[in-house]
């Protein structure tokens, strides 16, 4: 199997120079549909295609991967348990603080999973905000956070299986995720639920910009910087970037704007950067 | 549910290895929460205060504390300390730690039933320490602790459904994938109901064995109709009533 | 290792209070699992010694297949099927029929503790069945019990974590919360560890004076 | 107390066998204990004696034959031509006229004294509090233990329990008393007190009394007849001077001598 | 058997003091028992009795004195001017030489009869298996219990278990035996069988014994000194023949009335 313990962060050594040696990355990955997963006894996804892509051109030739829960992802990182963590984790002000984020490697939008035929005509955040409807969010997701800023009811779930279960046993008007999962999501399943369209959540008139990236260990500076290089390859360039996520399902919409950085979204001024970028929701 | 069964017919192959870590696991668990056990057990019925205390210390810390942050801060924490395990041992080190301070109270307790007048008779034959315990006491007090001892091993199984939690692929993990596959709970919860029972189920048929034999070491009971050890015995005979410490 | 270093006072006063308000969860959670457990554990005991078969039997397998699979598939079970009640009900519900399955044992134990010759002097005065029941054996019998019940309520707060899987936000998962958004796992894990310890430590403290009272 | 003495036995086995398992303790005993009788049994250990008083308490169930109080069937009866059991409900309103006291006292750990002695009178003869009460201070007095009333019985000394447990069974005016060596969980010292207390029951009051004992002496004092058993049958049958000092039966001679001639 | 008949006492009891919280038992107790004597004490339930055989088992500290076994000081010793605690290895020496045979009789329940016997002189006396086995067998037989060498403690009856005791005491051949009360969880026709094993050895070793009795006719026959006790004090001493027909002290009187006098 691919999956293997351990990083290759131990000790003194740099981790770049590490994993260059043993030609092996380990990344964790949450198995969730279609950023990294395993598919039989490969190891595939989104964002592990990126990985491979980028670790080897570094001379990486083998990306292995530790499948792990959500809430174990990070604590691993730092445990040096395994090298990155390959699962598109947003990157958010207070998460920067703990750990290192690449720059951003997909865009994200939030979307709805509702009842067949949207009884609620859900189709953002607003249709949902000042109702009295019940939303499922994932623990811990952005849409947690958008949902305590505008004061919108929710339950908390624990992966998206249990999102699905809280909307079809009717424990939940909607469940709200980025707009890529709840559309692998609607179409993994045979119960009669439908994803809205995705749309970027506008609170409190600022756009929610999101985007997830890979995350590495603090202090291993050197191979984020590696990294960073071999991916600004990749985003400088929108076909390359196509060529490697439209197999699983990732559109344009989720492709990084030019000029938008880690550091950007770890300052968390949305408003300024929707103004820099000149973006418009 | 034609698509689950597929489903389920796909992933059977990996249960096997799934079952293995869980196993691995609850018998490695096992084995050392009984060392742990004895141990903690004997010394928090010494006369010292410096063997009993720490002893007490060890128990409730482990007791009191939940086994999710026993394994978060073995498998996580520690390693920033530069004490690294491999996951398997975490797992097993953590529930042998864990469920080894319950069972130190089922052993303290046990012993503590054993009849003081049997230990006066090993002291009246002028029997060392060791071997009073070893010979006399110990014989004596297993057959009273292996009820509790085999509920024990159940929540410990059902316990070592948190390796998922240090990326092991135990039968709850490969439960969990079920579901993500066929997006269907019931189905993939159903399944994992069954296996957890089944392998219950048999952990609870040794333990019965081990129960009878013991038992009839000390010329109690009978041998052990069929019916006695594959049935779903009740946990707890009545002479456990009198042993403290219960389970927990 | 992270140049701040692995802990951060602030991170953990700063959750601190979710988690205490996770707490309150916990603890109803236990008392009333704990309730519904002591009541319902009795009666399948007192079911138990039912003369026929027909309904010790069907008990006994309901009894060891709730004690012998995992308490989270159960919750979720019936979570799902109970579509109308309210999620924290269900987890009070299903604690409470969960560690009934292991209470009905000690209370069996206990009942079977209680010398013969009890039973047998209730006879020779010629008292009536229920009377024999609440006068002499059940008194008896229960403080017998009471430690084992201690020792089930100490346990039960302690897999009050299994709650998050149907939505109840207890004090475990709180933590998670606070570490998924901040990535600040240790400080709140390592808090609701020791607030565990906190709540378990006194109970299991008084448990073993009831032992020592009752013994 | 009695209710009549018109020659109707007390007591009555027809037949009666008890076996556990394979192992046959009683086989078609018959013997019978006239109202106001005190009788002993004796016999070396497991022969049975214990196992007569537990059938007359209900305490065990009879494998065949008929257990008579006062001529009234007890256990079983012939109903045309077959066996049937006694409903529980007749058979309780016959054991009212039946106490035991037990050597190892049997009182009830969690109430006192005196509510060990009222709990049935009140519960079962339906007595209020205030009779209840009464009687038990004048059975206590009679025992000596008044000032004890209130203690828990784990408080007193194995003497002062038998004391309890005899006032125990007095309270529920039973016509029959059965007492299975009463004495013999006691220390040799307090053992003449309780003997004392049952000989002056046995001298003031007119019940029928059947004894196990290995007291002798005592056996000797208060009973007008001694049965001697032995493997579960009557060996020989006297009243106890005949038997204490001029037995026929060999298997006697032998017990009395293991028994009183150390 | 003995080491030497020079005149040591085998036990000597000096200013022993025994409490238990604050119930005195033994206030500064003195006596000793010369080798080869056989010696009863007899008293009232809690007098001590049981304690001091106790003390000299090592399964009670005392509080208080010393006590010496052929001389040598057992649990404690003046060093300097210094209590100082005998350490276990030397007081486990000084056991060897005390054996003790139980009222409950304590046989292990996870032994065969064969192993509760051996399990000692192999461990402790370092005898060879084949010894072990032969000595006991030798001792089953004088106990009269050969063809029970392989059964489980439990399916002996009383009587049957007190005789495995006994030979299990006796084959750590030691030179004092202490019994308490060896007879009195036992049936009243077993009795006698077990007190004729006792007086066989009685009669035929020349072991020190010390045992606590209510068989006053066995007192009798096998000591040739009875010692009264009452709250912790020797009230009298005298030969057995002296104690049972003319006691002098008011308690001994008392007390020999309710033991004997029933
Ligand atoms: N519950 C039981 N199960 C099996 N056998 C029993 C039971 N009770 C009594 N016995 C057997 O029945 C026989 C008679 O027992 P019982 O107690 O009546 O004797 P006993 O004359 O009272 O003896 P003792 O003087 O020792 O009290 C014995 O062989 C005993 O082993
Ligand atoms: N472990 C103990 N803890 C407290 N008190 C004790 C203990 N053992 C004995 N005693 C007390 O010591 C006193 C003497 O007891 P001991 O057993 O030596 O008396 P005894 O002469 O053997 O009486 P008996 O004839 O009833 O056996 C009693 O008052 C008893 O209550
Ligand atoms: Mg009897
Ligand atoms: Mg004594």
């Amino acid at each position: 199997s691919s999956v293997d313990e351990g990083g290759s962060g131990d000790g003194a050594g740099s981790t770049l120079q590490a994993i260059q040696d043993a030609g092996t990355v380990n990344v964790a990955f949450n198995g969730e549909k279609p950023y990294s997963y395993m598919d039989g006894d490969e190891l595939t996804g989104a964002t592990i295609a990126l990985d491979k892509e980028i670790f080897g051109a570094l001379g990486v030739d083998d990306v292995e991967g530790t499948e792990t829960q959500w809430d174990s992802l990070i604590p691993g990182l730092t445990a040096n348990r395994y090298d990155t963590v390959s699962a598109g984790m947003s990157i958010l002000p207070d998460r920067c603080a703990q750990a290192a984020f690449a720059e951003p490697t997909i865009m994200y939008t939030t979307a709805f999973l509702v009842p067949e035929g949207n009884p609620e005509g859900l189709t953002d955040w607003q249709s949902v905000e000042g109702s009295d409807l019940t939303i499922a969010v994932t623990s811990g997701a952005i849409e947690d956070g958008y949902a305590k800023k505008t004061g919108v009811k929710t339950i908390t779930v624990g992966d998206s299986t249990d999102g699905l279960n809280a909307v079809v046993t009717g424990r939940a008007d909607a469940f709200a995720l980025t707009g890529i999962s709840i559309r692998a999501l609607a179409e993994s399943t045979d119960e009669p639920v439908e994803a809205t369209d995705a749309f970027v959540a506008t609170i409190d008139g600022v756009a929610q910009i999101g985007a997830g990236a890979e995350v590495f260990r603090k202090g291993d500076t050197e191979l984020l910087e590696a990294y960073n290089e071999e991916l600004a390859k990749i985003n400088g360039d929108k076909e390359k970037w196509l060529e490697i996520m439209e197999p699983f399902g990732f559109t344009e919409a989720e492709f990084p704007p030019e000029g938008l950085t880690a550091e950007m979204l770890c300052e968390g001024d949305l408003a300024a950067i929707t103004d820099e970028l000149g973006l418009d929701s | 549910m034609s698509d689950d069964l597929q489903a389920l017919v796909d992933r059977l192959p990996s249960l096997g290895d799934a079952v293995l870590v869980t196993l691995e696991m609850t018998l490695g668990g096992a084995v050392l929460a009984m060392v742990v056990a004895l141990v903690l057990g004997f010394g928090a019925r010494t006369r010292s205060l410096w063997v009993r205390g720490p002893s007490r210390v060890v128990i409730e810390f482990f007791r009191g504390t939940s086994l999710v942050v026993q394994i978060f801060w073995i498998f996580y924490v520690l390693p920033q300390f530069g004490f690294k395990m491999e996951a398997l041992a975490v797992a097993i080190v953590a529930l042998g730690l864990n469920y080894g301070a319950y069972a130190a109270e089922v052993v303290r307790g046990s012993i503590e039933s054993v009849p003081t007048a049997q230990w006066e008779a090993a002291t009246a034959l002028n029997l060392g320490w060791f071997h009073k315990v070893r010979r006399v006491v110990f014989p004596q007090a297993w057959a009273l602790m292996i009820p509790q001892l085999a509920n024990l091993l159940i929540q410990l199984l059902k316990g070592s459904a948190l390796a998922f939690y240090i990326t092991l692929h135990d039968v709850f993990w490969w439960i969990d994938n079920l579901q993500r596959d066929t997006r269907d709970t019931f189905f993939s919860y159903g399944v994992g109901l069954v296996i957890y029972f089944v392998i219950a189920y048999v952990l609870t048929w040794g333990m019965n064995w081990a129960e009878e034999r013991a038992k009839r070491r000390l010329g109690r009971g009978t041998r052990p109709r069929l019916r006695d050890v594959f049935g779903l015995k009740p946990g707890v005979p009545t002479e456990i009533a009198r042993v403290k410490g219960g389970v927990a | 290792m992270n140049e701040e270093g692995i802990w951060s006072w602030e991170k953990a006063w700063e959750v601190l209070p979710s988690l205490l308000r996770g707490l309150v969860i916990t603890i109803e959670a236990t008392v009333v699992g704990m309730v519904i457990a002591s009541i319902l554990g009795l009666l399948i005991a007192l079911a138990m010694r039912a003369p026929t078969r027909w309904v010790r039997g069907p008990l006994r397998l309901v009894v060891d297949f709730i004690r012998m699979t995992p308490l989270l598939v159960q919750l979720v079970f019936a979570w799902l099927l109970l579509v109308d009640v309210p999620p924290l009900v269900i987890g009070f519900g299903v604690l409470g029929v969960h560690y009934a399955t292991y209470m009905s044992e000690v209370y069996r134990a206990g009942i079977e503790a209680v010398p013969p010759g009890q039973w047998e002097a209730a006879t020779a005065l010629n008292l009536p069945k229920g009377r024999t029941w609440f006068a002499i054996i059940l008194p008896q019998a229960i403080r017998k019990t009471l430690p084992g019940l201690g020792n089930y309520a100490v346990s039960m707060f302690k897999e009050t974590p299994f709650l998050f899987a149907i939505t109840v936000v207890e004090m475990y998962s709180a933590a998670l919360n606070f570490g998924a958004n901040t990535f600040s796992y240790i400080e709140a894990l390592t808090m609701v560890g020791l607030l565990f310890l906190i709540v378990s430590y006194p109970t299991s403290l008084l448990v073993r004076r009831m032992e020592i009272r009752f013994a | 107390m009695t209710t009549a003495s018109n020659g109707t036995p007390a007591i009555e086995f027809k037949d009666v066998v008890k076996r556990f398992g394979d192992n046959v303790v009683l086989d078609k005993l018959n013997f019978s204990v006239a109202q106001g009788d005190r009788v002993t049994l004796i016999g070396p250990s497991g022969s049975g004696k214990t196992t007569i008083l537990r059938l007359l308490m209900t305490l065990e169930e009879a494998n065949g034959g008929l257990i008579l109080i006062d001529g009234d069937p007890y256990t079983h009866e012939y109903k045309g031509d077959r066996w049937v059991e006694i409903p529980e409900k007749r058979r309780r309103l016959v054991r009212k006229r039946v106490g035991m006291v037990f050597q190892q006292f049997n009182l009830f750990p969690n109430m006192t004294v005196l509510e060990n002695i009222t709990e049935a009178p009140i519960h079962v003869l339906g007595k209020s509090k205030k009779d209840a009460v009464e009687r038990a201070e004048q059975l206590l007095e009679q025992v000596g233990m008044s000032e004890k009333r209130d203690f828990k019985t784990n408080q007193l000394s194995g003497g002062q329990q038998q004391r309890v447990a005899i006032a125990r069974a007095l309270a529920m005016d039973p016509e029959i008393l059965l007492l299975d060596e009463v004495t013999s969980a006691l220390d040799p010292e307090i053992v003449a007190d309780v003997l004392g207390v049952l000989r002056e029951i046995a001298n003031t009051t007119d019940i029928t009394m059947l004894l196990v004992t290995h007291e002798m002496q005592f056996a000797r004092e208060v009973s007008n007849r001694v049965l001697m058993f032995d493997h579960g049958k009557i060996v020989e049958e006297a009243d106890p001077e005949t038997m204490f000092t001029n037995p026929t039966h060999e298997r006697t001679q032998e017990f009395l001598k293991a028994v009183l001639g150390r």
